[in-house]
């Protein structure tokens, strides 16, 4: 008899609480729109089937050791906890978790021990989390696979569309400020960080977004993931109507002269340029484009070819595997439903919606003054979200032009909005971060 | 904190991060200008051969455990083959 | 001189035990199995090697920095770990040992420092079984890439032989209670967490037996895998006795209906169904099935190719080499070579037939009253054992009837064994887990 | 620990264990035929493109970053030589 | 202002110091030999760029957390890390930076969490270090992949060859005499067990050296990994003064009798029977050579093609990534910018001149009491540097005699060097190792 | 440590490691030819099948999931077709 109601408190629906059915919805809709609609697959498949798991009632996955001693309401261990958090006794286990999230790091220590010592363990997505994530090693080996993948050919070729990719993280600024406006009219609870890891959604570059949020706002990163790998796929759909507002007609026909070939060697040397740059303004952007530099030369300089590939292949693709499933461990409901979520969510549009304007913007500004002429399109590319706005960009040019490409030219601002969020993150970090 | 400072706050961090962004990139342009100038006036590269030469060379640089081995293994064996039946 | 006699001290000859060359014997053994006979290779070699290298006298490659300090026989190393551990100065190694393993995370964590100190190291197969198998990691990834690697389209064809893959797990039910009933002659001495990981040997699948036993048993992981893997290569030689026995000719000649297309959609919903029944009934094998099912989705969602052949390829190799190795840590003499391990190997091998008998009987019953023939053969394969206890199926059917091939259809029982056995984990876990 | 005791926690774990193994997988029966007849009826798929059409689709959503863009550049490539030809 | 001055004190500009500029200099050189000079490339790009991201000013990517905390120069930290470090309030951050090297390990633990509860974090390439080399496993890990692309064939066809190897390996000691012999001298400060380590230079084998000098002198293992990398890629500069030096042109002329063919079972045989060795009389190379006897074991024996390609592919391609960084960080001004720095690079030269003439030497006495021709150019080969050496032995011997393929000849020597040096690393550590 | 002291155990040093590794190597070249001489003596392998048979049989062990589980499948649906088509 003991062993039935063992075997009933031992199944989910004995615990399921609404906020994980919710949460699991949520997950499964996540996964609806990576299958069917192919919102970025690669990473949104992961997060969502994490974020599933991560709800599971019962199973504690994404907690660590003592928070799943907490959840397990067993009077004697709480008891234990309460003794080493420095708690009354008669504190219950919500306000033993927030106790335990607030604690030293030896308290904190000393809690996973009594919790380990009483059978529990660390959730299988919560160690995930912590070696990939809270390590900040699976964004930047991404980042460095991403650099390996990166052709700046077309940028090298056209080094002015570099202002593009900085005028697209007006974006990110611009949200800064609405999330701490937000603040100030006492609707939402962002600090400066939280504001500052919020902003970078409209860097429009997943591994960035997830490496700042890891650093400044990590109870913020669930929703900060799901808002920037969310939008990038809405990319299609957000950037033309504001593209098409922006632009008039005869602007969007504007050919753009056909981009020089650029040589192995000027190849080789942009990233040590940008490298050395980074070490004389911005190490605190050095981990990230460091990473990322370090793939591109190994892409470029031709002699390291198993690495290279490696780096493209292997190690990105088993590196997107856990990053995933580690963002899906922050889809807990009591850490993602929550108001503030809602704000994240209506901000990262904004943001991109503002990033996108700026681009434009500034390619008018630069095609007036500039002695070649200069499609505005390619400005909303600045953006990144490698390579979907560029493609965006050509798509409204052939609707312009039915022979105006622009793919290639846009490639040059999109690659160019990458080093741009990058930099905008070093920044934030360097003046936020603690 | 006082609401209002957190605001400026964020102002601040807007201006100055916009300003660092521009800043970073302006140089970044400056110096791509400056270096594809110094590369194509002064370490030229043959435009033909570029995209091949160097493949070539690394491939060959990183076959050496098999490809280029497996070749002269292959000419040496051969050589001994052909001497024993003449011989 | 003294540089002679340290040379001397250094080499395994000074230090060889009985026990460790009967080990390095076996490892031999294993290895000759796995390459000359081909049993299991894939696991095999890598466990036969690394239960050579774990038995090489004085290099303490399975062991922790504090047990190699304990195994130097230093008078004043033992003299500080005495202390650390409360023991009397004048205990011998082989107490401090029997203290160690007992001593709480705190007394461990200061003997660890305290061995660091005077220049003990973790061996190297030690580091490999805590990060691959203590973590649970190793385990979970293997089945991740077993999911990804199933096609369960032959089960969604014909859901009834999920009854195959639920009646193979007797097997492992009767062999929990055959360890208990050993112990309670007192024949053997396994407690009933050590029964719940003996029993899973009859599951027939290597991952899953890990994983228990690294949870209930982790003294006994050694000989459970080595059995796991040793009778999941000798099915071919245990199964066909029992099933031409408890089947009549007619019953083999059996000519199955083809098996309807199954969808890409049946696919895709298939293992987010799974997830969810196991989030509402059993999350103990939510780590388990969750990997199994998040595989699978990447295999059959289409959308995330390159993810999922890194879990079929890159990530799945990698990490069996490092399983196996970690595997081979717990094939050392003291703790292999003991009573037990016979008890296991016996018991092991009861559980494989009674897993295949059950299987067959059912599938006699099933065939008797379901509307669609049913050939018993296809019973047995719901022991699992990927892909061997289908050919198997198919081999008897052949040679019963030329024109009867079997294997389509017993894959539907073989897949369902691999889910039954991880839910038979789930509930070993819930009910026996502390 | 009483011996006995310890073999009837195993005739427990026995039957507990054979029962929820026993609903589990039945309950997953149920489940697929369930999901099977609403799929088949409501959301049928054409039976000779379901290999082939998501295949592509997903081909194309991942080789985003190769073929596609090739693909594109070559175009575009070409249009402009011949343009420079003619012109 | 306060953040303009923020900003500010955040550039690099603000911090770099002169030796930074020289490292990063040194870094550019050394990606310049490896890309244009094709310098070892596979490890010489990434440990350049390691070394120019190390040596980014403010970054601290090469730092731990404490290190990073005590670069901060910040008062209030600095006092709380004085406290714990037990030294005066009053001590600059340089005392304290050499107060924790030398501090026991929980007064480095403690530290760290203060560090860490200052906001400071540790630095990638200390992370990476940690990972892959501190933990020991990345040179294991790459040894076993050249395990699994080496053929003993040529070996086993003429195990004599085994001497060349041997013979070679003279360079080692004699290099270990050389620097003890500097110090000696009072020109240096090596201990025994830093000339242990730069000794191993003389091995020509970069997984063993960064594997030893891990072990015995993890200070100097950024010179000792830069002079062999470096020195195995001047191989082809180095090896042919020395050879025609010491050989006539009679004797480079010298054609050997071909190979015979060796069957598969023989070199399935090899690598256990050397592991068996290796087991009986020096523990201490357990590690290392059980590596590469696994991984060739998994070459040979044919039945675990999946692992053997992992091994060999993408994981020894990831491991050496991050391998190449990890040198990459001790190439920190501070610790390489030194005049024990010279003193490696010298003796380094001299360890692999001495090993050729000792190869090409004892090759002609076996030449002379041998009953089969032996050509001497083939004893260069045994310093390893596989396959540099024996290709610099087949271009000789081509030299002097346009049909005198030497090339398979070689390789014996060659890979016998391999083992040679792996023996040698087992003695010094058995003999030298705490 | 006195300096003489140094250099006296660097030159123990390198006359135990040196005669240490000949010593190694030495019963390695023994041990390689008492095994060569076992094996071609009493497990001799044919010279022609020797690389090719084990790698066939390999393919098949790792290949089990793929290669020979299709060809069969295939066979059988076929099979299934061509009694359809008669029957
Ligand atoms: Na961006
Ligand atoms: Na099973
Ligand atoms: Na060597």
């Amino acid at each position: 008899m003991s062993n039935l109601l063992r075997l009933w408190d031992s199944t989910g629906l004995a615990h399921f609480q609404p906020g994980q059915v919710v949460m699991i919805l949520i997950g499964l809709c996540l996964l609806f729109l990576a299958i069917r609609k192919q919102f970025e697959p690669l990473l949104l498949v992961p997060i969502g089937f994490g974020g599933v798991l991560a709800n599971i009632p019962g199973a504690g996955l994404a907690y660590s050791a003592a928070e799943n001693a907490l959840h397990s309401a067993d009077p004697a261990v709480l008891a234990e906890m309460a003794r080493l958090l420095g708690q009354s006794v008669a504190s219950d286990a919500e306000a033993l978790l927030q106790a335990l999230g607030l604690a030293a790091a030896p308290v904190q220590q000393a809690a996973a021990s009594a919790a380990e010592a009483a059978g529990f363990s660390d959730g299988m997505l919560h160690t995930f989390y912590t070696v990939a994530i809270a390590s900040g090693v699976a964004p930047l080996v991404i980042f460095m696979g991403v650099g390996a993948m990166t052709d700046f050919g077309p940028l090298l070729a056209n080094p002015r569309t570099l202002f593009l990719g900085a005028a697209a993280q007006f974006g990110i600024f611009a949200t800064v400020l609405g999330a701490v406006g937000l603040s100030t009219l006492g609707l939402m609870d962002f600090s400066l960080a939280d504001a500052a890891a919020i902003g970078i959604i409209g860097g429009a570059d997943g591994p960035t977004a997830i490496y700042v949020a890891s650093l400044l706002a990590p109870d913020l990163l669930g929703p900060i993931a799901v808002a920037a790998y969310s939008y990038m796929a809405l990319v299609p759909l957000i950037q033309p109507p504001i593209m098409r507002a922006l632009t008039t007609q005869a602007e969007r026909e504007i050919v753009m002269t056909q981009l020089r070939e650029v040589s192995q060697r000027e190849k080789i040397v942009f990233p040590l340029m940008l490298l050395i740059l980074v070490a004389l303004l911005l190490p605190a952007a050095a981990p990230l484009l460091g990473m990322f530099c370090f793939g591109n030369l190994m892409k470029e300089c031709g002699v390291v070819k198993r690495l290279s590939d490696a780096a493209q292949n292997a190690l990105i693709n088993i590196t997107t595997i856990f990053l995933g499933l580690s963002v899906g461990s922050k889809l807990v409901a009591d850490k993602f439903l929550d108001i503030e979520t809602l704000g994240i969510m209506l901000l990262g549009v904004v943001a991109f919606a503002i990033g996108t304007a700026s681009g434009v913007l500034i390619a008018k500004l630069m095609n007036r003054f500039g002695s070649h002429p200069l499609n505005p399109l390619i400005g909303s590319a600045g953006v990144s979200a490698v390579p979907m706005a560029a493609r965006v960009s050509n798509r409204l040019g052939l609707e312009a032009n039915p022979s105006n490409y622009l793919l290639m030219h846009a490639m040059g601002p999109n690659v160019a909005g990458v080093i741009g969020s990058a930099v905008a993150a070093g920044v934030m970090i360097s003046l936020v971060g603690v | 904190m006082r609401e209002d400072e957190l605001f400026m706050q964020g102002v601040e961090l807007m201006l100055f991060g916009v300003s660092a962004v521009v800043i970073f990139l302006s140089l970044l342009v400056l110096a791509i200008g400056l270096a594809s100038q110094v590369i194509l006036r002064f370490f030229p590269q043959p435009a033909e051969s570029q995209a091949v030469a160097p493949r070539r060379t690394s491939a060959a640089a990183e076959s050496s455990l098999d490809a280029e081995r497996i070749a002269v293994i292959t000419a040496a064996v051969h050589q001994h083959r052909q001497r024993r039946r003449n011989g």
